[in-house]
């Protein structure tokens, strides 16, 4: 038998083979000169898929079971069973990129939909099959932006009020276009249009705002923030997720050029970050898009197919010119988002993203009334999430909730920031009879 | 028979400022998108399923991919509801996920000889991208402002595109007539302003690179570094470290080597590991033993570049590459890149096509010589398999680069052998009119190209 | 394409003897079986299974065999870790699973109008036999030794199989001139012999049986019962409960009625309800509320039959069962029902081919005619369709029972009814060769059984 | 939309399809005659998928979470994950019985192999695709004895030691058949040979034993037994389960004409009693076996093929002089055995018998050093199961026991009985812990 466990070689096949290729071992087919080879332990134990269960199970464990009033770009909805049996089906989930399309049309197809999806929601003509996440997207919306206006200048402008690892990203991906980040300021959780303005001039080649913001605010001005960086002849990119795409305004119908975020609030369950990168556009910016694209075409029988194209732009064909570096993708995040919002239909779909603005508010007025907690700190719309501002310091707040049973986000001295989705909404009585227990 | 799209099978429209809490001027005005109910849906994506090649169909040998056998268990792992936190939970309330990080860690660790890993990159090319922001911060704190990445010829094109995207230009390195790094033309491309030298080894004709530590000397005594390109590290296992060899950065492919499934395209997980002399680099946070508490935290590196995911990297993917490690073992990693070699080396054997380069390991090159490599591989669609990659790397002429992976017993290479010389074999025409007993027939796409149809949307009318 | 046999994959000798702790007199000498590789496992099936048809593919509309979608969460529901426990637990430890036992036997009491409820039996005619042997202790325990069963002609053959496995004499009843039972040739049937009138309502071409009252007066006043056979129970859904129409005893087909799924021809579960008078000959155990404790507990009912499966039947298939009537309520069942006899009428107008009865309900048996009915159904397998049964109930002759149930939308009842009206009008050539789109052609029947090969140990040598 | 959730109609396609019907609505499809419609309420509130989940977990939740040592006829042994993510496949799953073989060859051929599995292990040439479980598949062997020796006489002997439920079972195919089931005396927890060959005249039509038994004992004379049967023409039906069949005495070699018994130990994991019932049987018997037979065949295009055979002898053909009235069965349930025993291979399959061997040796022995046990009481080699006698009464020890965790049988006033397998092998050593504190 094989040492390893997924190779089906008997004895005598190994020996057959070994003969039929005419040599004694496999040793004898490593070129590996003995100085650099390994010859040593790893020390891994190998374990049976039991054991492995037992100790993951284990090891998952030593989480504390927490009911989370998390969000800030990372999301938990209830993802309906289907779309596991579903996604989970071999055929998708072990199958390759599609570069024979012929025997692919599935997931080909799956993909397509996907895309049309976003269409529909961010309005733009142009969606990719996926990015990694709504950070990475926003990265590679700059290096777009970077080659689509690089003659005017070298600054990107992101609101003051941003998820900082997402910015930390962003930074990532500037560094290597040479440019730079910059804050504009925000005020009372939305973009400052008019120190937006004055800011943006010659430099800057793209300006970004989120709806909803990370705070949860709905951006009431897109449309000025549309029209300052048409003005300024910069790329105007639009930071939003897949659920409040339902509801919030068409991204198209305010000027954005490109529309980033995460699809993951649909289909994947909470993943410790796991995501789904949404990147739509303009039909300008088509052959500018990083990342897959999959196109409806014929056979030679004349029936609709569909296949990988505008594979030109891609790093395996035009290497350090492609429009990025992504290859890997999303593709099954993408198919779970796809079934997820086929099961809800665009009337559950807009009920989600309404309801994640009704029960945002709703807990809202009632934190505010537990004293010395004024809620929601911005005095906007909210969709899922808003922040709270506390008069004792916020982390020993936090950490009094968390021994309470609930995790809440510290984003500030006197600052918590709370969200509610479907998933924890039954759970509010006990939420606001913790923040009055520990407040 | 095709599968209508979702669309097809009927829209419907929402009002959505009939609907909605929030103000008119702040909604869209209506939603159009299917309905379908749930039975509808399963059949819609069973359908769909049924038209697609998977591993769990049949071998998938395409060069450079390893296209593996992923274990159901490792499903079942990542399945766990502990396991599904929000990643701003505090150290204290996830020890569980941070124990796993960590010891995901030092299985890679040990794995490629690396002192640090960082396991936030979400596939392959984000790892390159992360190993070589490492390297330009690297260069940057020790004063040291480098503009040039050399990479060869043969490497995967992500490689050029990663250099690029990290703002480095890249210098191209002609492969030697062995097919593998001349060293000769290393030297002369290598010197101040080299910042890395990126390989792939075995490279991607499934060469070793013999001369690897004059090749590391080089590098090192200009002052560059050594990235090592994981894609092929499944020859390897247990048999050969980077970091032995004198790379100093690396990617691994975990949904390659480690088994995790490709999902159609992703995702897969980038983790990057780096000597120690790199490990201040690393993205933020990092995880670690704590040692007074007994548990693990989190850490941000002195230097870190900062981040290149949104939160903590493609999680479920990395819960299942543990899995698969943990599976093996010592013996059973290294068994399988025997395995993995033997079965390159036995598929090469069988074929009637020539395989210019040798000896290789886990992958080969054969070259379809007089025809043309794309249209044999749409023949061997015909006979029940999947054809390797086609066309690439460009030193053979007309390649098509195999890599059958251990997972495949001597009579599935049988059966491909029988597939590639069939097709190989077969007349113009045939290879013309392939492939003709798949459920689409050759599919257009430079139509596809030229007249971009991404959507149903964009198809409705027509 | 044929998979071949896991045993053609290569098998695999185990020398017992040499392996067992125990005596060699108390061991075989040796075991051969196929040992394949979890890849080449996972490929076998994965393979098979593209080889067959599925509610999960399209209609199913087997007449009589209620194939409706099996909603994937029950799935998930039944796989709860904490409900696997073993049927010798203590009633303290395992409350959980009696109290969902006790839900169950109440969803299905309101539902059939039935006083009490056992889930014992794991089928369908284990229901049938459970039933009847109730029906015979019944009749046992009031001193009357009846020997018959009266059965109309159009009952399923299970019907008549059950009575003959109790014990009972069979009485066959013609079926009258509109499809339903004469009263007058009932009344002759019945008298002091009889034990029970075993009826299926909607009958099996679709008829409700309008005369039940009159029906269940004659039985009962002869002494007998009268047993609900619940194969057709989902055109009745909250619009008509056989308790209300007289009947005493009846069984549930959970996998028809409450859309479990019914895994290639089994497991299924089929529990019993009857009225009061008859609750204390049910099998042992059953559930009930313990007052005492606030919870549940098992009792025997005082004159029990004793028990009919070894455990406690078909749990997983239970619980699912529970979970799809849970999910529907009552506005879910009674609407189930609407679209279920609205499918099947406008299904039937769709179709060229006549349907003698009438007014149907979620069935109809169509007739084919001059044409052969089953060669009729494998030309439908070339249109892409599971065709209907064939040939059977005998009072249509070439009868197509055909029953799309309440998952099949209007495109889809179009798509069917086309295929009916292409295969009925093609030629007899056509029906002849027919299927010749399928994976397999027609597969000789009658060869299998004059020959039976009902192994791969008698395949050997062929 | 449809009220129920399961249905796509749309409120137009309803009106369009009633129109099409020409009715105004559905009420005027239904020939119910109004003193029998039902216009009540049933009272059951309909509930979302997540609900139920929830609802479930938390019902399933109030069973206690024991450590069981229970077997007597259901195992548990580990289920490797690949067995659920195959079986689960929607084709194999929701498909139903195999009446178009043109279109079902994959679950016929599947179920052709699991007979071949039991071929394999029973020695006998026949074996069914599957009855419900042990207990049924006894009763069947019954009505088949009955059929077949019905001019011999009118009783079926059973051991003394028998499973109170199967013999509850048996005696109910019984009563239909006109048998009378009597019991024949164990000696030692094996047949008492020399007792059955004084007992066994013309009016036995059956002798039925197990090996193991339902004390775990190996039944050391099963050649005798079946030379008793024998020699008074009665049939000789034995009972074992899948695994044990890997290593015991062949059947067919013993000359049983029957073998019954659980495959469920294989591919499914502990499910409260749901079976697997196995029935073989030799040639002879062909045309009166129970249930479904999978046949080859060839199609037109003169390829192998398979498909259900021998149906004359079926229920739905045959009516009241069918073999039984059995027709669905468990083949989705043998499916995941077949599945269980192919990942496991011979090697595989004999290890695990031999462990279960070995481990009920070892822990009987553990047990028989704790003060007041006695292991194993019979003086037998065992398979996973053994009886243990103690000299306080059994079950409040039983109780005892379970209040620190452990979940064994009381099968006497004096016995307990233990059942140890792979999935509870590594909790023996608190198992004797617990034993030696309650005792």
């Amino acid at each position: 038998m094989s040492g390893t466990p997924y190779a089906p070689h008997t004895d005598d096949e190994t020996a057959a083979m070994l003969s039929a290729v005419g040599v004694d071992d496999e040793e004898a087919l490593f070129d590996i000169p003995p100085d650099v080879a390994f010859d040593g332990e790893l020390g891994i134990e190998p374990r049976t898929e039991r054991e492995i269960r037992a100790e993951c199970s284990r090891i998952f464990g030593r989480n504390d079971d927490l009911t989370e009033f998390l969000g800030r770009g990372h999301y938990g909805h209830y993802v309906p069973s289907v779309v596991d049996h579903l996604s989970d089906r071999a055929e998708f989930l072990t199958s390759y990129t599609q570069y024979q399309p012929e025997i692919s049309q599935g997931f080909l197809q799956a993909l397509f939909e996907y895309q049309s999806l976003l269409v529909e929601l961010t309005g733009l003509p142009v969606a990719n099959c996926s990015m990694y996440d709504a950070a990475t997207a926003l990265g590679e919306a700059a290096t777009l932006a970077d080659r689509v206006r690089s003659t005017s200048g070298d600054v990107v402008l992101v609101p003051g009020q941003l998820r900082e690892g997402k910015r930390a990203v962003l930074e990532n991906y500037c560094d290597g276009a040479d440019l730079t980040v910059e804050s504009y300021p925000t005020t009372d959780g939305n973009a400052d249009v008019d120190a937006l303005a004055d800011r943006v001039g010659d430099d800057v080649v793209m300006v970004y705002a989120e709806n909803p913001t990370v705070r949860g605010c709905v951006e009431e001005r897109l449309e000025a923030v549309g029209d300052v960086a048409a003005d300024g002849d910069a790329l105007f990119v639009l930071g939003s997720d897949v659920v409040s795409l339902a509801v919030l305004e068409e991204p198209a119908s305010v000027g954005a050029d490109v529309v980033v975020g995460e699809a993951s609030a649909l289909g994947l369950p909470t993943a410790y970050g796991m995501g789904l990168g949404i990147f739509a556009c303009s039909d300008e910016f088509l052959r500018q898009v990083p990342g897959r694209l999959v196109g409806a075409s014929e056979d030679a029988d004349g029936d609709r197919a569909f296949t990988l194209t505008l594979q030109t732009r891609e790093q395996h064909i035009r290497k350090e010119r492609a429009t990025s570096n992504i290859c890997t993708n999303q593709a099954w995040v993408a198919l779970r988002a796809a079934i997820h919002a086929a099961t809800l239909g665009p009337a559950g779909l807009v009920d989600l993203a309404n309801d994640c603005v009704r029960e945002a508010a709703a807990l809202a007025d009632r934190l505010d009334e537990v004293r010395g907690a004024t809620a929601p700190v911005h005095d906007r719309h909210h969709v899922r999430e808003f922040a709270v501002r506390v008069d004792q310091p916020a982390a020993p707040i936090g950490e009094d909730l968390e021994a309470e049973g609930f995790a809440v986000h510290v984003v500030g001295e006197h600052l918590l920031q709370v969200c509610v989705t479907d998933l924890n909404a039954d759970r509010t009585d006990e939420l606001v009879a913790a923040f009055d227990e520990v407040i | 028979v095709r599968e209508p799209l979702l669309s097809e099978k009927g829209e419907e429209t929402v009002d959505v400022t009939d609907e909605s809490p929030l103000p008119d001027d702040l909604t869209r005005d209506e939603l159009t998108l299917p309905a379908p109910s749930e039975p509808e849906i399963a059949r819609h994506y069973t359908r769909l399923s049924q038209m697609n090649w998977a591993i769990d169909a049949g071998p998938y040998p395409l060069g450079s991919c390893t296209m593996k056998y992923n274990p159901k268990f490792t499903e079942d792992v990542a399945a766990d509801p502990n396991a599904a936190v929000h990643p701003d939970r505090s150290e204290r309330s996830t020890q569980g996920n941070l124990e796993l990080q960590y010891r995901l860690q030092e299985f890679l660790a040990e794995i490629g000889g690396m002192d640090a890993v960082t396991l936030q990159p979400p596939a392959g090319a984000a790892g390159e991208l992360t190993g070589i922001l490492v390297t330009k911060a690297y260069h940057e704190h020790h004063g040291n402002d480098r503009s040039e990445v050399v990479i060869p010829a043969s490497a995967h094109g992500t490689n050029f595109a990663t250099a690029a995207t990290a703002g480095y230009d890249v210098v191209e390195l002609p492969s030697g007539d062995d097919g593998r790094v001349d060293v000769e033309a290393l030297e002369a491309a290598v010197g101040d302003d080299t910042a890395a030298l990126m390989l792939t080894n075995p490279n991607t004709v499934g060469l070793f690179e013999r001369d690897i530590t004059e090749i590391a000397d080089i590098v090192h005594d200009a002052g560059g570094l050594l990235y090592y390109d994981g894609a092929n590290l499944n020859a390897l296992l247990g048999r050969g470290r980077p970091g032995d060899m004198g790379f100093d950065v690396m990617h691994y492919n975990v949904h390659k080597t480690f088994a995790t499934p490709h999902g159609g395209g992703g995702p897969g997980a980038g983790p990057v590991g780096v000597v120690d002399e790199l490990a201040e680099f690393l993205p933020a946070p990092q995880v670690r033993e704590n040692e007074n508490v007994s548990g693990y935290e989190r850490f941000e590196p002195d230097h870190t570049i900062g981040k290149v995911h949104g939160f903590t990297g493609n999680w479920l993917v990395l819960v299942k590459a543990y899995a698969y490690i943990a599976r093996l073992g010592d013996e059973g990693l290294s068994d399988a890149a025997a395995k993995a070699v033997l079965n390159a080396n036995y598929l090469a054997e069988r074929i009637d096509l020539d395989v210019p380069h040798g000896p290789f390991h886990h992958e080969f090159a054969a070259t379809a010589g007089e025809r043309d490599a794309a249209d044999v591989a749409k023949r061997m669609l015909d006979f029940g398999v999947h054809p390797p990659t086609t066309k690439w790397p460009e030193m053979v002429p007309e390649a098509m680069l195999t890599e059958p992976t251990e997972i495949e017993g001597q009579s599935s290479l049988d059966d491909l052998a029988e597939a590639f010389n069939l097709a190989y074999a077969d007349t113009d025409e045939a290879l013309d009119a392939a492939p003709g007993r798949t459920a689409a027939s050759r599919i257009d796409q430079v139509s596809a190209a030229r007249n971009p149809r991404l959507s149903w949307q964009a198809l409705d009318g027509e």
